[in-house]
């Protein structure tokens, strides 16, 4: 592969959303073709990011550097490694399974919902691929906008709400890190990521650094207490938006942990590291219990995301205490448990939307309660939603418990009663998703309308397949997933670990 | 004592596309008392080429060494030519949206892009003067044309009150400028400004010359944030916009605030640089005063032409903050964004336009409701607009603020770089409701479109822009900056 | 031998793959041949492993087949321990499961999860041998949970009925309860031994053995007590014992595999397994000893009063669990074992035989309408005694070995409150014997209850369901004579085990131990022998003798009665603190909290304020020129004065 | 105290005596003739200040057309009526007060300490032979000639839109248009319609 | 001698005058347009008395542009309140209010 694989990626997708939007709405089959090809074929290129992958060296791979705006000395400079690659890749499978998700079911306007899930695509792997702040600022704030449509055109029916909220939510949380990136320019001159890494900063500026970007990342993640957006954009949202927004745009505000704030402010990271964790540590258990009551599936399953994704920033912050002079694993731990996490969190979200939206688009309705005894009229869905459910609740041997274990075994090593509240998640996350598992799947049905359904077809039974087998193959061995970031995550620990003052 | 007194004709190249165009106006308001009815059009063209032979004249100037004549009345620099260029290209735009709008709304009439071109020559005068008689006298052949446009529309209640506030308004603001000029010229014994500066420059602090310096400064301060629409001297710009015909709406909001700007350069940059801490307070709270309250009463509008006014409101404020920095990077961020502006206001408002119907306005947010779906194309162009208004990435509206924000902070204000994104935030919601209205909502009432190819075709060119200059900034940038 | 370990795991999961996936495609016969052969190759490699390793003497097997995950210098492997007591519990698995795969080809004839079911009791074995086989701890804690899951699904088979769902539930959750404990044991594994496997953490206890926690607790207490709590929660130890009952709604072959045989011994293993590290706290084992005694005793009452026939051998099966639970308290880790292996082979037969009655009766689980089934069902009812026999410690059954080996060597442990527990393990001998005799009776002897229709019907199973009870009866009628010398007292278990020199339990047995035989006449001495005859005689008593007794006891004890039928309110105390406790607690975190204060109050009330702000404002902008005017003009007095009296450089002085 | 000194206190007083008659004025007509008599009083002073030309152009040019102006378009318009002010004493206070303390302020700052005869002297007068006239002249034509000719544009301006918003075109009276006359059609003039009567339709 | 500051003060009085004129004054537009001519005399004096004491031209020069503007500013004025008048039907300052908010 020559050295523009990067750009392949990114702007690939994006024209061809553009020439989706051209094809129109009138021919939408054959911008439905297109879009999935397409998207299938931006993974298969993403795979050469993995088999060309140099796990050995924490330096940026597949590097491209062009000037862009030379007012600022900014660049178009992209570039991978280990905690950035598997993200990538993420991304684009998610989005293959999201526009098969779509094939039928979205009626209106299909070739613009191709077409703004192929954009944000290309967006979302810019976010990932950037090396250079101000094009990550672009990229991070571009993929708002096809999320905002999406929500709001094939939305539910607060979705005017729900899709206002989540833009200026997210929006408020990045302005900071704007503010703050451009501080830090003024300070170094440079806008590079790499740069700022290297910037001395003083306990003051970290500070101030530090919650600013800690506001665009906490939102995105989210973190309590700036949660409340999510469940009101995951239940309006379309399907394929809510598996999106899940599966990778949550992993952007932990990406920027691990990109932004312990490389560039590890002082104030190691300062605040507490208050993060307890942040975690309420989303996880306040959270958890939250998601227990819902009535709507899709709240539920969006709080649980929640929840897990306290996991991720659990397992980053936890790294000050846990880190032990000589031994570094539980360090290690945390933070490989994090993004073990995020990618796990990516199959098993994916497909717990899905399996919710399989339901949605026979019955239209993510009420609990209109359903029960599903497993009657669908054995083959069940089985898949009952091993999905399970991934959710942490079972090991799927890849919802590789994270988790990793973190709990982190945390504890920072704090046994971290590890305490963050393995209650163990009991509440198996009840809540074990709950509604049972009042939707299980039981005699009681709704006649559910007699009725007709099981999953081929389609809906591949995409769920492939999320079965993924979900499962990484539970099952999570080491190659731990290769490629290993040496990555070990370099960023070293920098976490340096103080600049 | 005769001889201070020369008028040297051979420098009268310099004032070249003025005198172009003060020549071609004449011709076209001569030209269009003899047409007959279905030559009517013809004026159109003829001020359309008259603004292109006018741009290309000023476009020939650029790179012409700084050169001062009429008794020092009037400058040629790289900024003056550059500007010129911009308000050419910008007035031809905007008339090409205008023509639909006044066809449709029967307010065709030569005298229409008479005035245009007058208002046009105003602004030149303003951009080049270098005096303050030039420039007020810039001001005013301006202000004139402009009330006069909005009047236009002489059956309409709105656009005579808007014309009648406009007048009285800005007939105080004058005044107040005046009385600054007065100040000034009292205390430095000159109304030119390269005297005004080397006076200023040599005040001393706590001095009776810096005293009075400052006492014409604030009431130049003010005429001056009155003709940008800066809080608290904003009351006219939402009544106004709102009342005015769209298409004066349009040419009201965009490449006058190029004129504005100049005026501030040549007022407050050259002529009283060296007292830039002074007014430079006042501009920080302005600014944000303008950059608060625009956010905030925006949201409360449903007409969407008042919105855009508020909006309006709220970007002067980040220009003015571009003046607050005091370096010469940010008056060129300054001046980047007013040409981002121009750019982005010129195709809402051209939007706005498109979607008149015969004799209608369609300037509430909900009449954009279900655009998407009927015309997918300029929503899609809309909403490019709305969100490049909002500094959202990667639309040029979020580089003019990055820029500003980036010489902000480089100059030391955080706090108000923080404070200015905080609104920013707000501000984005009342874009989101247009992008709402166009693509959440859906509307029984078919929107069909009845604009001319040119019109269509300018505009998309006009909103693709905005994406394309987004996406290579650099050299506008660049060239922001050099003009100081 | 590394590929016959392999085989041994993979065989079943080939199995339940096949079954699960394309069994329906197959059909049944395809189904359990695959299945069964499965099974059958692990059940014969089992018994090559047990001859090798226990028999031969072969060396310990310990290897990591692949590394799940290696961070910096921690390996976290899958692998195998295999040593005497992994082979051990490998034959009693295989074979327990071997025969339930028999029996099922009979029992579930006729239902239409019929696949589905042999993947699930296969894909069951393989994760009872992944667990068993285990060398490390996190490949404990995978069998651990995928037996869970086996198990959630299976007590949910017949997901139709509203109770085995909400049974399963129920199960999965105490299960969860449990599990987070042990998962925080390991942690604390990790954290303090730096490795999460077996022999290399044994190898650093002495390292660990003095460190503190926690202000002052010892490191080793904290981890044992946090692992039992995983143990009790699958061993269905008191409090987390409350699930073990409700999972008799699956289909009986799983209560005899997993809720009796297999699973539900895991904690004991693991505890067996972790020997080394219990045997370094005293109070971890006295904790295990208490739970355990009061699992035997209060569990085994409760057995009493219960009347569907498998909840009766489900109590039964908590109370034995209880019995091996004190056994491994008074570190007698062989006799736990030996008493799980018995109890293995007699409670798999007791449900087996069970669950051939309820096939007969039509489904009817309720022994006050049986009785009588002596005649109709031979083999039933031969094979039932003799679990029946083996249960209750019968002479010469294998029970009896066992369950005398445990009250024996609490009679010799030194720890504190032994005595108390000696107390209750010899109560509960009476009561086994009561109200295993009380449903025996019930069902087979006395007077038909049944109605005539199910009377014409009743005849004895078919060869897939008595052979099976045939094959159990066997080791349950000798194992015990024929394995405990060498089980307990004669080195198959030496080398994974660990005692240390201050808990002599098993070292004075084995003073006292002089032959399986000579146990049986010395046995007619003792007070537990008694117990059981009075046990019998009460049951034979109330239940065909004088059965209007049983009734004047039940109103005139009608308070503990009460306590007892109310299972000790276990359920509605869980009902009210945690299912209702919690969901208003999640209820008042959503609806107020988040939602309210969050969301409402914070989020969109800040945007209501900005709205706020704007609607005040806004009404300056009043339309009225001369306001206008008199704003700028008041703008201009501020920016004058400001200019002139104050800001950082005032111009004049006042 | 000077004649000239005395001469101005009384223009001055006059000055701002008609300024406020005219603000207080009720009748618009009567405030416009105080407004003359403000700007006499001004060009008065200006002639204090040697500003001959000025003076008299502010009393031609103001007084003898932009004040007849006015005076017209209130004639016109019939608004000389006095209309209640309904609410002028609310705003009276407010208003002066705002006016008194910009008065305090700017005479703070323009007063003798920066303006007095100590710190600007008055300068001499000049002889018989200076022409305000001339002397402003030759500058208007040579120096000033680009702001000249921009009055030029502002007048131009002002004619135009006098013209523009005020001229009434059609609506006052008809008129013939010969080529429209001339280059009349038949067709133009009759419509042919084909009627289809509704009972054919129906069947 | 009448000094600088008197003249400025005089002219500064009238300024205020015409500015309070403009917002204490509602019976009609064209009183707020006298008190705006009031405004420009009064920046007017000022520009003549600097100049006078200045001895400089330019202030008197600025004075007869500033005349010339008010003129063509009054022509406008005017026209702008007959067309309101004809609109409207009334030109009080308090019926010109259906643009606000």
């Amino acid at each position: 592969m020559d050295n523009s694989l990067l750009s392949l990626l990114i702007w690939l997708p994006i024209f061809a959303g553009v020439l989706v939007i051209l094809i129109g709405n009138e021919r939408a089959n054959t911008a439905r073709w297109i879009s999935v090809a397409v998207s299938i074929l931006v993974f298969i290129i993403s795979l050469s990011l993995y088999t060309e992958f140099d796990s050995n060296t924490h330096l940026m791979q597949f590097e491209e550097k062009a000037s862009w705006i030379s007012q600022f000395n900014i660049y178009y400079h992209l570039g991978v490694d280990g905690i950035s690659m598997p993200l990538i890749i993420l991304t684009t499978f998610s989005t293959i399974l999201v526009l098969v998700a779509g094939w039928e079911v979205i009626q209106t306007r299909p070739a613009h919902y191709m077409a703004a899930f192929l954009m944000m695509e290309g967006l979302i792997i810019g976010v990932f691929a950037s090396l250079d702040a101000i094009l990550f600022y672009v990229f991070w704030e571009a993929s708002l906008i096809p999320m905002l449509l999406i929500i709001g055109v094939w939305g539910g029916d607060n979705r005017v709400y729900a899709a206002i909220k989540f833009f200026l939510y997210t929006f408020l949380g990045s302005v900071f890190m704007l503010v703050s990136l451009i501080y830090m320019y003024n300070k170094g001159g440079s806008f590079s990521i790499l740069d700022m890494h290297n910037l001395s900063l003083t306990a003051a500026e970290q500070a101030w650094i530090f919650w600013a970007f800690f506001m665009a990342f906490a939102v995105k993640v989210p973190m309590f207490p700036v949660h409340t957006w999510l469940p009101d954009a995951h239940v309006q949202a379309p399907t394929g938006g809510s598996v999106i927004l899940a599966a990778i745009m949550l992993k952007m505000g932990g990406y920027g942990f691990f990109r932004f704030s312990l490389p560039i402010t590890p002082d104030a990271s190691y300062q605040f590291s507490e208050v993060v964790i307890i942040l975690s540590l309420i989303a996880i258990v306040y959270i958890g219990f939250v998601a227990l009551v819902q009535r709507d599936m899709k709240k539920l399953i969006a709080y649980s995301s929640i929840s897990h994704m306290g996991f991720v920033t659990l397992g980053i912050f936890a790294l000050f205490l846990a880190y032990k002079p000589g031994a570094a694993e539980a360090a290690l731990l945390g933070l490989e448990g994090a993004m073990v996490q995020m990618i796990s969190h990516g199959f098993i979200s994916a497909a717990m939307f899905l399996v919710v939206g399989v339901l949605y688009d026979r019955l239209h309705s993510r009420e609990i309660s209109t359903y029960g005894g599903v497993i009657n009229s669908m054995p083959k869905f069940t089985g898949f939603a009952v091993l999905f459910a399970m991934a959710n609740a942490g079972l090991p041997g799927t890849s919802g418990f590789v994270g988790e274990f990793m973190v709990i075994l982190g945390a504890v090593q920072a704090n046994i009663w971290y590890g305490v509240l963050a393995g209650s998640t163990l009991i509440v996350g198996a009840a809540y998703t074990l709950w509604m598992v049972k009042r939707v799947f299980w039981g005699a049905i009681t709704n006649p309308k559910v007699e009725t359904l007709s099981d999953i077809n081929a389609r809906e039974f591949s995409i769920l397949a492939v999320l079965a087998v993924a979900v499962v193959a990484m539970g099952l061995y999570p080491q190659p997933v731990i290769d490629v970031m290993q040496v990555t995550i070990e370099h960023l620990l070293n920098q976490a670990l340096t103080s600049k003052l | 004592m005769n001889n201070i007194y020369t008028f040297d004709t051979s420098t009268l190249w310099v004032a070249l596309p003025e005198i172009f165009l003060l020549s071609a106006i004449v011709v076209v308001l001569l030209l269009d008392l003899f047409l007959i009815k279905p030559f009517k059009q013809v004026t159109y063209y003829l001020t359309q080429l008259s603004l292109l032979i006018t741009g290309i004249l000023a476009f020939n100037l650029i790179g012409e060494p700084k050169t001062i004549i009429f008794g020092g009345s009037f400058i040629l620099d790289n900024m003056a030519s550059v500007f010129k260029v911009f308000m050419a290209g910008s007035t031809m735009i905007a008339l090409v949206y205008t023509r639909h709008y006044l066809t449709s709304h029967k307010l065709y009439r030569g005298e229409y892009f008479v005035l245009v071109l007058l208002s046009m020559l105003g602004m030149m005068v303003m951009v080049s003067g270098y005096s303050l008689l030039t420039l007020y006298m810039g001001l005013e052949v301006l202000a004139l044309s402009l009330y006069t446009l909005i009047a236009i529309a002489r059956e309409r209640a709105g656009a005579v009150e808007a014309a009648l506030k406009y007048f009285v308004l800005g007939a105080i603001a004058s005044g107040l400028l005046l009385y600054g000029m007065s100040m000034i010229y009292g205390i430095s014994g000159s109304i030119n400004i390269s005297d005004i500066a080397a006076f200023a420059a040599n005040a001393s602090l706590a001095s009776r010359e810096m005293l009075i310096l400052n006492f014409g400064l604030v009431f130049l301060v003010i005429g001056i944030a009155f003709k940008l629409g800066a809080v608290p001297f904003h009351m006219w710009v939402p009544d106004v916009y709102q009342g005015a015909p769209t298409s004066v709406t349009m040419f009201l909001s965009t490449v006058p605030k190029i004129a504005a700007v100049a005026m501030l350069v040549r007022i407050l940059v050259d002529g009283m640089g060296a007292m830039h801490a002074y007014w430079s307070d006042l501009f920080i709270v302005m600014a944000l005063l303008s950059i608060a309250l625009g956010s905030v009463v925006a949201l409360m509008q449903t007409n969407i032409k008042r919105m855009l006014a508020y909006s309006t409101i709220s970007h002067i404020g980040f220009i003015m903050l571009g003046f607050v920095t005091g370096v010469v990077s940010g008056y060129g961020a300054a001046v980047f964004y007013v040409l981002v502006y121009i750019l982005m206001s010129l195709a809402a408002f051209g939007m706005i336009i498109l979607l008149n119907k015969q004799g209608f306005e369609a300037d509430n947010i909900s009449d954009l409701k279900g655009l998407s779906k009927h015309s997918p194309w300029f929503a899609l162009m809309m909403l490019v607009i709305m969100l490049s208004m909002a500094g959202v990435p990667p639309f040029i509206g979020f580089y003019s603020k990055l820029f500003i924000l980036q010489q902000v902070i480089s100059t030391g204000f955080v706090t108000i770089a923080v404070i200015a994104v905080v609104f920013a935030v707000i501000s984005a919601y009342y874009y989101l409701q247009v992008v709402k209205s166009m693509y959440f909502e859906g509307s029984d009432k078919n929107i069909t479109i009845t604009a001319s190819m040119d019109m269509k075709l300018i505009l998309s060119i006009n909103a693709v822009l905005i994406l394309v200059v987004g996406i290579f900034p650099d050299f506008w940038m660049k060239l922001s900056i050099s003009l100081f | 031998m590394e590929q016959i370990y392999l085989i041994i795991a993979l065989a079943p999961l080939v199995g339940a793959i096949f079954a699960g996936f394309l069994g329906s495609l197959l059909g049944k016969m395809a189904t359990n041949v695959v299945t069964i052969l499965g099974v059958l190759i692990s059940t014969i490699l089992s018994l090559y492993v047990f001859n090798h390793h226990v028999l031969e003497g072969g060396d310990v097997f310990n290897e990591n087949i692949y590394t799940w995950m290696q961070i910096g210098n921690l390996n976290i492997s899958v692998g195998f321990l295999i040593d005497n007591l992994t082979a051990v519990m490998l034959v009693i698995v295989s074979f327990v499961s071997l025969m339930v795969h028999i029996y099922t080809i009979g029992y579930m004839h006729d239902d239409a999860g019929y696949t589905k079911f042999f993947s699930y009791i296969s894909l069951f074995t393989f994760s009872m041998f992944i667990l068993v086989m285990s060398n490390n701890f996190m490949q404990l804690f995978f069998g651990w949970e995928a037996v869970g899951l086996v198990s959630y699904l299976l007590i949910g088979f017949w997901h139709h009925k509203e109770s085995a769902v909400e049974a399963n539930f129920k199960a999965f959750l105490v299960n969860r309860v449990g599990d987070f404990g042990f998962l925080l044991g390991i942690a604390l594994v990790l954290m303090y031994f730096g490795s999460l496997d077996y022999v290399e953490v044994f190898a650093s206890l002495n390292n660990v053995a003095g460190v503190t926690m926690l202000d002052g607790a010892s490191v080793i207490t904290v981890i044992c007590i946090l692992l039992f709590i995983g143990a009790m929660g699958k061993s269905a130890q008191v409090p987390l014992h409350v699930w073990l009952p409700g999972s008799m709604e699956g289909p009986t072959p799983i209560s005899a595999l997993i809720h009796a045989a297999t699973m539900v011994t895991a904690g004991i293993f693991m505890v067996s397994r972790m020997s080394p590290m219990f045997e370094l706290s005293e109070t971890a084992l006295m904790v295990v000893m208490v739970v355990g005694a009061i699992t035997a005793l209060f569990m085994g009452l409760l057995g009493i009063v219960q009347n569907d026939i498998k909840k009766v051998v489900a109590y039964s099966t908590l109370s034995q669990l209880g019995y091996m639970t004190v056994a491994l308290g008074v570190s007698a880790y062989s006799a736990a074992i030996f008493h799980l292996m018995t109890h293995a082979f007699f409670k798999a037969l007791l449900f087996l035989a069970a669950g051939s009655v309820i096939v007969a009766l039509h489904h009817q689980q309720d022994i006050r309408k049986m009785g009588g089934l002596r005649k109709k069902m031979p083999i039933t009812y031969w094979t039932a005694l003799i679990g029946t026999l083996a249960l209750i410690g019968f002479p010469g059954f294998s029970g009896f070995y066992s369950k005398d080996m445990i009250i024996e060597a609490v009679h010799f442990s030194s720890l504190p409150f032994a005595d108390w527990v000696y107390v209750a393990v010899i109560a509960g001998v009476f009561i086994t014997a009561f109200y295993s005799l009380r449903m025996f009776f019930l069902v087979f002897h006395g007077e038909s209850r049944m109605d005539e229709h199910t009377q014409s019907h009743v005849k004895e199973s078919s060869m897939s369901i008595t052979l099976p009870l045939i094959a159990l009866a066997i080791p349950s009628l000798a194992i015990g004579y024929f394995t405990i010398d060498p089980m307990l007292f004669n080195g198959w278990l030496d080398g994974a085990i660990t005692i240390t020199a201050n808990h002599t339990s098993i070292a004075s047995l084995k003073q006292e131990f002089h032959g399986a035989a000579s146990m049986i006449p010395h046995a007619l001495q003792t007070l537990p022998f008694w117990m059981m005859v009075a046990g019998i005689v009460s049951a034979w008593v109330l239940t065909l003798y004088r059965t209007q007794w049983a009734t004047w006891i039940q109103t005139k004890f009608h308070r503990t009665n009460y306590v007892l039928e109310s299972l000790y309110g276990f359920d509605r105390f869980n009902d009210i603190v945690f299912v209702k406790g919690v969901k208003n607690l999640g209820n008042f975190l959503w609806k107020v909290s988040d939602s309210g204060l969050i969301d409402k109050m914070v989020v969109n009330g800040s945007a209501r304020f900005v709205g706020f702000i704007g609607s005040v404002v806004r009404p300056i902008q009043t339309g009225y020129v001369y306001h206008y005017a008199f704003f700028m003009i008041v703008s201009l007095l501020i920016i004058l004065t400001w200019v002139l009296f104050a800001g950082e450089r005032p111009l004049l002085e006042l | 105290m000077s004649s000239e000194q005395i001469i101005f206190y009384i223009l001055s007083f006059w000055f701002i005596a008609s300024s406020l008659a005219m603000i207080f004025a009720r009748n618009a007509a009567k405030a416009v003739l105080f407004l003359v008599l403000s700007f006499f009083s001004a060009a008065s002073i200006w002639i204090l200040l040697e500003a001959e030309f000025l003076a008299i152009t502010l009393i031609l040019v103001y007084v003898g057309a932009v004040m007849v102006l006015f005076l017209f378009v209130i004639k016109m318009l019939n608004i000389d009526k006095s209309t209640l002010r309904a609410k002028f004493a609310g705003y009276l206070p407010l208003g002066l007060i705002v006016a008194l303390i910009i008065i305090a302020e700017m005479t703070l700052v323009l007063g003798g300490a920066q303006f007095g005869l100590e710190v600007i002297p008055s300068p001499a007068r000049h002889g018989a032979d200076y022409s305000n006239i001339t002397v402003l002249a030759m500058q208007l034509y040579t120096t000033y000639v680009y702001p000249f000719e921009l009055a030029a544009v502002l007048l131009l301006i002002a004619i135009i839109a006098a013209i523009t918003l005020v001229h009434k075109k059609e609506s006052t009276h008809k008129k013939q248009n010969v080529s429209e006359q001339v280059n009349v059609r038949a067709k133009d003039r009759v419509r042919l319609v084909t009627i289809t009567s509704p009972s054919k339709e129906k069947k | 001698m009448v000094s600088l500051s008197d003249y400025l003060i005089l002219s500064s009085i009238i300024f205020c005058i015409g500015l309070a004129g403009i917002f204490i004054n509602r019976t009609n537009i064209i009183t707020l347009l006298m008190c705006v001519e009031l405004i420009l005399v009064a920046v007017n004096t000022n520009f003549i008395a600097f100049s006078h004491f200045l001895g400089n031209e330019a202030g008197q020069i600025f004075v007869f542009f500033i005349l010339t503007v008010a003129a063509a500013e009054v022509a406008i004025g005017l026209a702008i309140l007959t067309l309101l008048f004809r609109v409207r039907g009334s030109i009080d300052v308090d019926v010109t209010n259906s643009l606000k908010g």
